[in-house]
Order: structure tokens, then sequence, then C-alpha cells
């Protein structure tokens, strides 16, 4: 029991490092940035799965963590000279107090009324950097070139993000492991199965969602600031866009929510989807459309997901994948 | 014919929504494919091909943006530098210092308006197309994330359709701006309304707050206020706001002489033509990007009177005169001549973002030849030298370490919508004064 | 000041006419089958192109276009509703939520391929009344007028026809509708249709007097979420009463602060009310 | 004999609805409590009042000589409380053996996961549900689903345990399966309210039964002095015949 619940473990990061080692392996700097973006939407994909998928609370504005992570972040290296990693995890604290501050109030809210809280606070947020001078208001903050010869010079500091993803993306999969199969991760799923019941049963429900909310916020705000350090420039609209937030749901969905391995399936297979789409020259005109359908088609025939449908269709499987 | 079979269209697009789960049809797109018949009499000067030469085909990269917001600026961007590309190559390519003869070849992707996948992307032309020389996406915040990308693999940039002059000041050496910078483009609307009218000293300022637009507002204020000009109100707005009674009641309680700002055609538009409702009474009125274009016409008389600023327009006329007078050397087609060809290309009349696009093409091209060679180096050293004049303005870039790259030559052109005999409503340039083709109409009435 | 203060609110309040109607079909699908609708904005948004087209191509008067797009509008929103809502209608949130997400995802991409995100504008005007600081434009006055008439008609559709009766019975239980025999799904379709039918009349008022694009609708979207928070689910007058309110805000907020502060003041107003009322202002339900 | 629970007043109100109304009983350890009366009388509100779900207006709840008027259902678990509920509530995607670790972790004694998972394999095999263990709740017929509940609410090993209509829907063998499993709780020393329509179940089971009428609390005896109240009678059983047949047939 406890062994094959490990192999689910070891199959999940085998997954992330069968996607991540590529560019380590032939230093190609293209394969780099498209790996890059895949490891980056795992972390965020997995980090919702804990709130999404163990939980069953669907936040649509998720991105803010990210977008806060980033904004902290940044400024941190650009006005207080930090250097990027203590920057990035100040990036992810800051995200998880936010996280921590709202938790206990809107959690109390079920099922859609959440959602739209949850869509109202990244908006505000968003508004409300728009007016914040210190993070440059409307016109953001870009980083001098400069800052980059701290890391070796800018093509090895963009390696060095990547090493730094790819990393938190394993201990992003390792954390959703953790907690499903901790005790709290027990609790959690009660929850979203049924939280009447769960308090029921002794439960702490505010406690245990705060905490969930917590957790699925702080990764997202590190990779935020290595998202906006790589880029070199941040500005609200870009660090607060809504849509992305939407893409990390679809992509939970897609992969399976509430496994392991789902986001990282979901990850791959939507980034694999959409680089298609885009370069293809029969849809990118309407790759946006083609997207929409595929979604569509899996949110009414497939709503478990990939690994939901593997493990229905293949008992055998259900033990595998965690 | 046209019209009706838009209707179709439309309404097939509104009965998909009924088959939209059974997958969409390959819908039929706006976007032309170039087949330019250019004319090779109008072509760029190229060297005139010698009997047998090594050649070489260059690749530029960059990415527009096929979707999204940016689509309709970043096509016409595209379509520029298509022009350029098609023009140069038809008439031979360009001669290198050791014979080899250059032809050039686009390679893009979509960046969908947003910097996502702006660094993928460029990375990908930069390592696996094996861009020799990229271009930069339309806008500046797209702009900024190339930028990164294009000094670290050490390939030279040319920006278009970016002005922010925040890109240019971060240590980059290797990308040059094609536009004159967002802190010049309001600037010149004050010292137009200050040569018409001293005594108007009043000034309302409103503007989108996105990055651009606050970059132009705020040299602006600076410069304002310099000129000892009294600035009555400086707000920003969203910019996906639609109804701006709120702030123009605000602009009218503060009595302004002038208004000046806005930001991208959607905003400045709705906010022209809601001034104009509003009978706001200002002498003069300025806004960002939405008046050079064509269809700003369509707010009927509410365009009457507005200014903006332009970064090139048909009526310009550089010539190789001009050139000479000036002291530069003149450089590429004329402008009638770039008018008539992106006509004949692409079915619409070349706007700045056109016109920035092929310039940015001109620009690499004049260096190339300039250096003799696709080194980076080279080209880089010959970009620092240049001093050019073409069908798009002048042409010459800061060499100060701090801000390196940074358009210095260009200007920007003030356009004003008047009405002409018959009463149709015409694009005029005020300013500046030389390249005037009417007299700035003040009031408004 | 004074002048300014009145100025403000009228404009507010003509405003609030419109975001009441824009959300008016957002509430009545939210309430009666429990759907956030995430492809109100595109409906929005192609009922505005729909007004300009026949504008533009037949000179069809808006206001006559405004009635052929409400029609295409309820027939649209009954196809949607088969094809994207039935299947899901009783899974969780999230299934709804992204299943009228990829719908939005759609007509999004098939609307940027055929207009592009060029702005486009309905030359139209009615003249405006007033003068000086208080000057009403005719479209707008309209548009209130009939936002108003169109209230009314939903009120009495509602509340006095069968068809109306039935959407309320299923809003309330559905169980207990399907026993008394009442065909919950047409029921269903009807109230997702009579929703789109909404959006569209919402989006065809708007093009009159504002330029719009493709994406157009979003913003009202997201204003929208706001205004059925603050009216309560799935009563019009409740949504007509939330957009005059969110309408007059926007009008004077900005007379006391800086305009740019108004988005935020509004997102956090949402969420307190979501945290303090979620059934809403005038909601009694539940 | 100690007093476990004592519910002094109780009273609850819905809108205008009066739910409760003066509900008051002392339940000393050991005991099974049957609770009776009409549908709608107010039986699983009381139940939601004792557990914490809904807070009364008025009067005091005595939890092991501690007042828990008004404390959350979660803090009332780990004080050792448990409860089923009269529609079954299984957290379907999960195994009904994570069900009841469930029960066992965060009830009164805060297990660890592998020691709730003993406890959960033990108890399961009390309800006789041990050879679905690895099963999806979701996937279990309505009679294991009800074991289900009983198996999760004793895991947690209460010393309260409030059964809330756990006969319902089930066929006789089932019922006579699911009242050997009630007796042997009793035998634990857990004490037991119970909610149950069926008569005669309640009746031979219970020590003590009180019955509630719109709200109200019009008897509180033996099962024989119940089943001769005039007013139960008058109220709820019927006809007195009936009282007896109930009480005579075992």
């Amino acid at each position: 029991m406890k062994q094959l619940k490990s192999i689910g473990l070891w199959v999940s990061l085998l997954a992330v490092v069968a996607l991540g080692i590529g560019p380590i392996a032939n230093r190609s700097a293209s394969l780099r940035e498209t790996t890059y973006i895949i490891m980056q939407v795992i972390v965020l994909a997995a980090s919702l799965n804990i709130l999404l998928g163990f939980t069953g609370y669907v936040s649509f504005g998720h991105i803010v963590f990210f977008g806060l992570g980033g904004y902290v972040g940044l400024y941190l290296i650009n006005a207080q000279n930090w250097p990027l990693w203590s920057a990035a995890l100040a990036g992810g604290l800051t995200s998880g107090l936010l996280a921590f501050l709202l938790g206990k109030a809107i959690l109390r809210l079920r099922g859609a009324y959440f959602a739209l809280a949850t869509i109202g606070i990244n908006e505000a947020v968003r508004a409300f950097t728009n007016n914040f001078d210190p993070f440059g208001g409307p016109i953001g903050m870009t980083l001098n070139f400069r800052v980059y010869n701290s890391y070796g010079g800018a093509a090895n500091a963009l390696w060095l993000v990547y090493y730094a993803v790819f990393a938190i993306a394993l201990l992003a999969v390792v954390l959703n492991f953790m907690v499903k199969n901790s005790k709290f991760g027990l609790g959690l799923m009660a929850i979203r199965e049924d939280e009447g019941a769960a308090e029921v049963m002794g439960v702490i429900t505010p406690n245990a969602k705060t905490w969930a909310f917590v957790l699925s916020a702080i990764l997202p705000g590190i990779v935020g600031t290595l998202f906006f350090f790589k880029n070199g420039h941040i500005e609200p609209g870009d660090a607060f866009r809504l849509d992305y937030s939407i893409e990390m749901l679809v992509i939970v969905m897609l992969g399976g929510q509430g496994s392991v391995l789902g986001p990282i399936l979901g990850a791959a297979g939507y980034e694999g989807l959409r680089n298609f789409l885009l370069t293809s020259p029969l849809f990118k005109n309407i790759q946006l459309s083609v997207a929409g359908a595929l979604l569509l088609v899996i949110v009414l025939f497939i709503p478990a997901g990939a690994v939901g449908w593997l493990r229905r269709r293949v008992p055998i499987l259900r033990k595998v994948l965690a | 014919m046209k019209r009706s079979l838009f209707v179709l269209l439309s309404l097939l697009i509104l009965g998909s929504m009924a088959i939209a789960a059974c997958g969409p049809a390959t819908t039929p797109t706006a976007a032309p494919q170039t087949q330019a018949p250019a004319p090779a009499t109008q072509a760029p000067p190229a060297s005139t091909a010698p009997a047998q030469p090594a050649t070489k085909t260059v690749t530029i990269g960059f990415t527009s943006s096929q979707t999204g917001s940016l689509n309709v600026e970043s096509t016409r961007q595209y379509h520029g530098l298509q022009l350029w590309m098609d023009q140069v190559n038809k008439a031979g390519g360009v001669k290198l210092a050791d014979g080899t003869v250059v032809t050039f070849k686009a390679q893009t992707y979509d960046d969908e308006s947003n910097t996502d996948r702006v660094q993928q992307l460029y990375t990908k032309l930069a390592t696996e197309d094996n861009a020799d020389f990229l271009i930069s996406p339309y806008s500046s915040g797209l702009a900024a994330a190339a930028a990164v990308i294009a000094q670290q693999y050490n390939k030279i940039m040319i920006t278009t359709g970016a002005a922010d002059d925040s890109t240019y000041q971060k240590g980059y050496t290797l990308v040059y701006q094609a536009y004159t910078p967002a802190s010049h483009y309001l600037t010149g609307a004050l010292d137009l309304l200050a040569k018409t009218d001293p005594s108007a000293k009043k000034i309302a300022v409103a503007y989108s707050t996105d990055s651009f637009s606050t970059s132009v507002v705020n040299a602006l204020k600076t410069y304002a206020t310099s000129k000892g000009y009294n600035i009555v109100l400086f707000e920003g707005y969203d910019p996906a706001t639609t109804d701006f009674s709120a702030l123009i009641n605000k602009i009218q309680a503060a009595a302004p002489d002038a208004v000046m700002g806005g930001g991208h055609f959607q905003d400045g538009s709705t906010f022209a033509k809601q001034l104009f409702e509003k009978k706001i009474g200002a002498k003069f009125v300025a806004l960002l990007v939405a008046p050079p274009e064509d269809q700003f016409s369509q707010l009927g008389d509410a365009a009457l009177g507005v200014v903006g600023p332009s970064q090139w327009e048909p009526q310009v006329s550089f010539t190789q005169d001009s050139a000479q007078k000036a002291g530069l050397t003149w450089y590429g087609p004329t402008g009638a001549d770039f008018t008539s060809t992106y006509k004949a290309a692409f079915n619409e009349d070349p706007t700045y973002h056109s016109a920035g696009g092929y310039a940015a093409g001109l620009i690499l091209q004049k260096a190339i030849e300039d250096a003799g060679s696709l080194d980076t180096t080279a080209v880089a050293a010959a970009l620092d030298k240049m001093d050019i004049l073409t069908f798009y303005g002048h042409i010459k870039f800061d060499t100060s370490a701090a801000n390196h790259g940074l358009q210095i030559g260009h200007e920007m052109v003030y356009v004003q919508w008047q009405k002409d005999s018959s009463g149709n409503l015409v694009k005029q340039i005020v300013w500046p004064a030389e390249g005037a083709t009417a007299p700035l109409l003040y009031p408004i009435p | 000041m004074g002048n300014l203060f009145i100025a403000s609110l009228i404009d507010g309040l003509l405003i609030g006419f419109v975001y009441g109607i824009a959300a008016m079909g957002l509430s009545l699908i939210w309430g009666v089958m429990n759907v956030i609708n995430l492809a109100h904005a595109p409906i929005m948004a192609l009922a505005m192109f729909g007004v300009y087209l026949l504008f533009v191509s037949l000179n069809l008067n808006p206001y006559i276009a405004l009635i052929l797009i409400a029609l295409i509008g309820l027939i649209g929103g009954v196809i949607i509703y088969y094809i994207a809502i039935h299947r899901v209608l009783s899974a969780p949130p999230l299934s709804t939520l992204l299943a009228t997400y990829a719908v939005n995802m759609i007509m999004i991409g098939l609307g940027t391929a055929a207009f592009s995100t060029t702005p486009r504008n309905v030359n139209f005007t009615l003249g405006s009344i007033g003068s000086g600081d208080l000057t009403v434009q005719g479209t707008r006055l309209v548009a209130a007028i009939v936002a108003t008439v169109v209230t009314g008609a939903l009120y009495f559709f509602l509340y006095r026809t069968r068809p109306g009766k039935n959407i309320r019975a299923v809003a309330n239980n559905r169980a207990a509708a399907e026993l008394m025999g009442i065909p919950s799904s047409r029921v269903l379709a009807l109230s997702f249709g009579l929703g789109t039918l909404l959006a569209a009349v919402a989006g065809g008022l708007i093009a009159t007097f504002f330029p719009f694009t493709i994406l157009a609708g979003n913003a009202y979207q997201l204003k929208s979420f706001v205004i059925v928070v603050l009216g309560g689910l799935g009563n019009p007058i409740g949504s007509l009463l939330g957009g005059l309110i969110l309408g007059v805000m926007e009008g004077v907020i900005p007379i006391f602060m800086p305009n740019s502060w108004v988005p935020v003041l509004e997102f956090i107003l949402f969420v307190i009310i979501l945290l303090v009322r979620p059934t809403g202002l005038f909601g009694a339900k539940k | 004999m100690t007093v476990l629970l004592s519910v002094q007043g109780l009273t609850k109100q819905f809108g205008g609805l009066q739910a409760l109304t003066q509900v008051t009983f002392d339940l000393p350890q050991g005991q099974i409590l049957g609770l009776i009366g009409p549908n709608g009388a107010g039986k699983t509100t009381l139940f939601n009042v004792i557990n914490g779900v809904y807070h009364p207006e008025v009067g005091r709840i005595i939890f092991r000589d501690k007042d828990v008027t008004g404390t959350k259902s979660y803090d009332l678990a780990h004080m050792g409380m448990a409860r089923t509920h009269q529609i079954v509530r299984p957290l379907n995607e999960l195994t009904v053996r994570e069900n009841v670790m469930v029960g066992a972790c965060f009830g009164r004694e805060n297990h660890n996961l592998s020691k709730a998972a003993g406890i959960a394999d033990e108890v399961l095999e009390f309800v006789g549900l041990d050879s679905r263990a690895d099963q999806l709740a979701g996937s279990l017929n309505v009679a294991q689903k009800k074991r289900l509940e009983m198996a999760r609410a004793l895991a947690a090993h209460p010393y309260l345990l409030l059964l809330d209509e756990v006969l319902a829907g089930l066929n006789p063998s089932e019922i006579d399966g699911m009242i050997q499993i009630v007796r042997k709780i009793r035998e634990q020393g857990i004490t037991i309210i119970m909610i149950e329509h069926l008569m005669k179940a309640v009746m031979n089971i219970s020590d003590r039964i009180i019955v509630l009428d719109y709200g109200e609390q019009i008897a509180d005896g033996t099962p024989r002095e119940i089943a001769n109240n005039p007013r139960v009678i008058e109220a709820y059983l019927g006809n007195s015949s009936l009282a007896d047949q109930l009480l005579e047939e075992e």
C-alpha cells in the first residue's frame, strides 16, 4: 500500500523531470523558454490544485498571487537591491500573507460566490497597483539590464531562473503529494466532498481552508518574481491577467483535479496544444475558438480530466497514478 | 457586394454559436497575405546584382499580434515590414563588402498581444530559427520583454511601435528605436498651442492608465510646468473606460483652455466623442494615437478640430532636397512611392504604424550596407553612426550610455481634423510649421 | 460645484440604466439555474456588431435593428443552452463556469477573426437636450427609456404569464417544479435565451452611443458581477437598481477623488457585499 | 449516574417558525434516549442545535459538565460528540476506509493517519463493511451508506452518539443487523440519542423516550409510559391499541 502510493509520487516527479531535462541536456535556449512556461504552469496549476482539487474551492482570480509576488519581488530587486532569491522568497511570503488575511473572510463563501470574490480581489489589487506609485503605477517597473550581471550575465541568469523554476515545479509536485497523503489533506478532501459533514466529523474547516489557501498562494508568488525578473518588466495589465487565471483552471481540469499527476499532464498537454495551434497555419487565426471548442468537449464529456479518465478506464493504474 | 458578404459572414458567425461545439470552420480572415505587385521602379536603393555573386538569406525575426487587443496596429506594422522586405528582395537584395548578396526572409509568430509568450518566441527566433536580426513586437511592454532576449543573444533589435523611453535607459546596447520616444508625443502640441495662442494657459490632462500614455503625460506635465502652464486637472482613467461623463464633468468644472491626453484608439475616440457631446468648450484638444487614424473621422463633427501626434503621415514630404538642406544623407523611397505601393499591396492606406514597420526594415538595410557585413558589432557600429533622412523622417540614435538606442532624430508631426470646402473631414498637418498643410483651426468651433 | 454634482448625478443615472440592463441577463440566468454565464461579454459584443452591421449595410434604424438582434439573441441563447449548458447543469459549479467560458473563447476567437479588434462606431445621433454643463444625449435618454420598458416587460413576463411563472417555479425549486409537471429543461432553455436576449439588447443599446470592439463586452461583464451582487439574483428590478447605484457611484465618486481610484472602490465594495450580504441589497431569497 | 448531556430550555426559531420550544432534559451516561415525533416536529433541528450546526436563541447545552452552547460542530467533535445524518452524506470520491479515517483523525482522539487507518479497519469490520474498504463511498448502496455513516461516527470514539434515523429505508433483515450494531455500541458504554420513526425498534431499544410535537416536548419517560401517555397517543400514535401492540410484539 505505502509503496504503491509512493510509486505515484515517483511517476509524477519523473514526468516533471522528463519534461524539464530536455533543455539542460541539449543546452537549447529555445527549448528552455518553451519548457520554462510549462514548468511555470505546472507550479501554478499544482498550487491551484491544492485549493481546487483537494479543497473544492474554485478560485477564478488565483493569478493575483502570481502578480503580487512578481510585484513585490521586482520592487525589492529594483528599488532595494535585494538578490533575486530572497526577493522571490519575499514575493512568495507576501502572497501567502495576503491569502492568510483574506482566507478567513472569503472562504466562508461557497461555490460561485467564492469564485466571484476572487475575481473581485484580483481586480481590486490590479486597480490598486495602478494607483500605487512605489510600484510605478500604470508604468510598472523595468529592470536595468545591469541587474543580470550579478548572475553572470543575462544568458546565465536565464539559465539560473530556469533551474529555479524547475526545482520549484518538483517542489510543487512533492507538496501536492504530501498534502494529498496527509491528515491535513484528508481533512481538505472531506471539505471538498461535503463541508458540513466534515465539520461535524471534527475538521476545523476555517483553519484547514485558510491554510490550503495560503499553501496554494506561496509558490505562485515565488514564480511570479522569477518570471518578471526574467521578463525584465512588470506592469499591472500583465501581472493580474484574469485570462491567465482561467487558463490555470482549464489546465487543472484537463489533467484531472485532485490528483498529483493531473496538473503536470494538463500543463504539458495544454501548452503543447497551444503551441501547435498558435503555429499551425490552419488554425492560427482561430486558435482561440479551437481551444474553446476543445475545452467545451472536455467539460461536457470528460469532466474528470485525463487522470480521472485513465483511472476509471484502467483500474490497475488507480494505485500508480497519484 | 463586399458589404453584404460582410453581413452574411457575421450572420454566419452569430449562427455558428449554434454549431460552436462541432468545431468551428476556418473563417476567412481579414489579414491579407502580401502579394505585393511591387513595381520595381519604386524599390529602395539596392546594389545592382553582379554576375555570379554568393548569396545568403538573412532571417528577420519578430512577433506580431495576430490576436488580442493590439491586433490592428501590429498587423499594419507587419505589413510595412513585409513591403520593405518584398521590395528589397525584388531589387536584388543587399550587397556586402565581400560581394555576397543578401536577401531577407521573415520568421514570425503570434504573440497574442501579451507578454507571456514574447520571451519564449524571441528565444526561439534567436536560437532555433537563427534569426540574424530582430524587429520588436508592437507596444512598449512587449518590446521591453523582447529586448532582454535580444541583448542576451547578441542580436540587434530595431524597435518600432515601442515609444516608451524607459526601455532605452536600462543598459541595452543592441536595441535601437525607430519611433520618436513617448516623452516627445505631446510636447509639440504644447509648442503649437503656445505659438497660436500665448494667452491659453490652463490645461487639463486626462489619460489612459497604461504604461505608454502615462509616460507621455508625465513628460508633458514636466514640460508644461517648465513653460509656465497651469495644469488644472491631471487624471488617469482605466484603459477599458467607455463612459467618460464623470471625468468630463470634472474637466468642465475646471474650465481649461486646452484638453490633452488620451491613450489608445478605442478610449481616445470615445473620449473625443463625449467631449464633443458634452459641449465642453475647450479651444484646443490634443489626444494620443486615435486622431491620426482614418477611422477617427467616423466620429463626424466630434472629430473636427482634434489634434493628434503622429510618427508619420502620407502628406509628410521629406525629399532629397530637404535632406540636402539639412545636410543629411537621403535614403529609401519617397513618401509618395511608399504610400502608393503600400496601397497596391494591402488595399489599405498606410498609417504611421505601417511606415514605422517599413522604416525599421530600412534602418536595418542601411546599417547592413554601411557595415558591409552581417556581423552584430559592425552593424551596431553603423547604427550608432547613422544620421539619415528617409520618407519617414530623420533617423539618429542616442549613443550615450544612459540612453543608448533612443531615437533622437525623428520628430512627431501633428495632425488636425478639419473640413474642406465641400464640408468633408480631412486630416491636415498643422505642426511643425515647415511641414504644415494647413493652419491650425483655433479655437475649435 | 452644484452644477458639477447634478451633471454627474444625471450622467451616472443614465449610464446606470444601461449597466442595469446589461446585468439583468446575467442575473436571470444565475438566479434561475445557478450558472454564471461567462459568455455574457461576447454575446453583448456580437450584438453591438449586429446592430452596427445592420445599420451600416442596410441603413436600418438602430432601434429596429435592436429588435432583430434581440430575437437572434433569444434563439442563440436557447441553442447555447442545449449545446453547452444542459449537460453540466447539475455538475459542480466549475463545470458550468468553464463551459460558458469555452463558449466565450469560441465566440471571441471567431469574432476576432471576422472583425479584428478594430473599434467600430455606429454613427447615429438623436441630438441632445439641455445646455452647457447639463447636456444629455438623445441616444442615452432613449437607452434609459428602453431599459425601463424592458425591465417592466420582464417583470410582467415573470410575474403575470404562464411561462414566466414556470421560470420562477424552476428557479425556486427545480425538483418540485418538475413534480408539478413543468418541463424544466424547456423552461431553463427559455431562461437562458431570455438572458442572452437581455445581453443582446444591452449590447445593442450601448452600440448606439459608445464605440466598441469585439472585446468591449468584458468591462460590462465585470461590472455586471458587481451589479448582480448589489441587486440580488434573478430580480430584474434589483438589477436595475444595482446598475443605477453603480452608475451614480461612478458619476459622483470622481468629484471627490481621482478617477482612477473608482475601480478600486468598486471591487472592494463588491467583495464586501459578497461577504456581508451575498443575497444582495434587495435580495430576500434564501 | 453521571449526567453526560444536559439540555436546558432550548428554543430555536427560523424566521417566524417556532422550531423548538423550551426543550429540556438530562441524559445520564450509558443510556439510549429515543427521540420520536411526527415529521417536522423538530427532531433533526434538536440534533443540529445540540451538535452546534445551529445556535439556539434561548437555552443552554451542558456536555460533560461544560457549557457548550454556541460551540462549533468541530469543537464538539473533539470533545467527543459524533452523529449520523438522516440523509446520508458520504464523502463520495473518497474510499470507504478514508471516509472512516476522517472520523478517527478529527474526532475525539485526534489520531494520525496510520493509527486512523487501523481504527477504520476495526470499525469497518464491526459494522460489516470491511470487504468494501477500498471502494469509493459513492458506489455503496443505501444500506451500506447508512453503515458507513455509523462507522464514521464510531471511529471518532465518541462519548455521545447522535443517530438520525439509521433504520429508515432499510429492509427488515438490514434493520435487524443495524439494531444489533446499536446494541453493541451501547455495550461499549457509548451514550446514544436516536431519532427513529420505526416505533417497534425504538420502543425496544431505548431506555427512555422523549416525544416532540411542533417543537414542544410533550412527553418524557420510559417506553411503557410513553406508549400509555394520552397526549402522545392523541398527537402521534393515533390509537392506544397500536401502542400496546408495539410494546408487546417482542
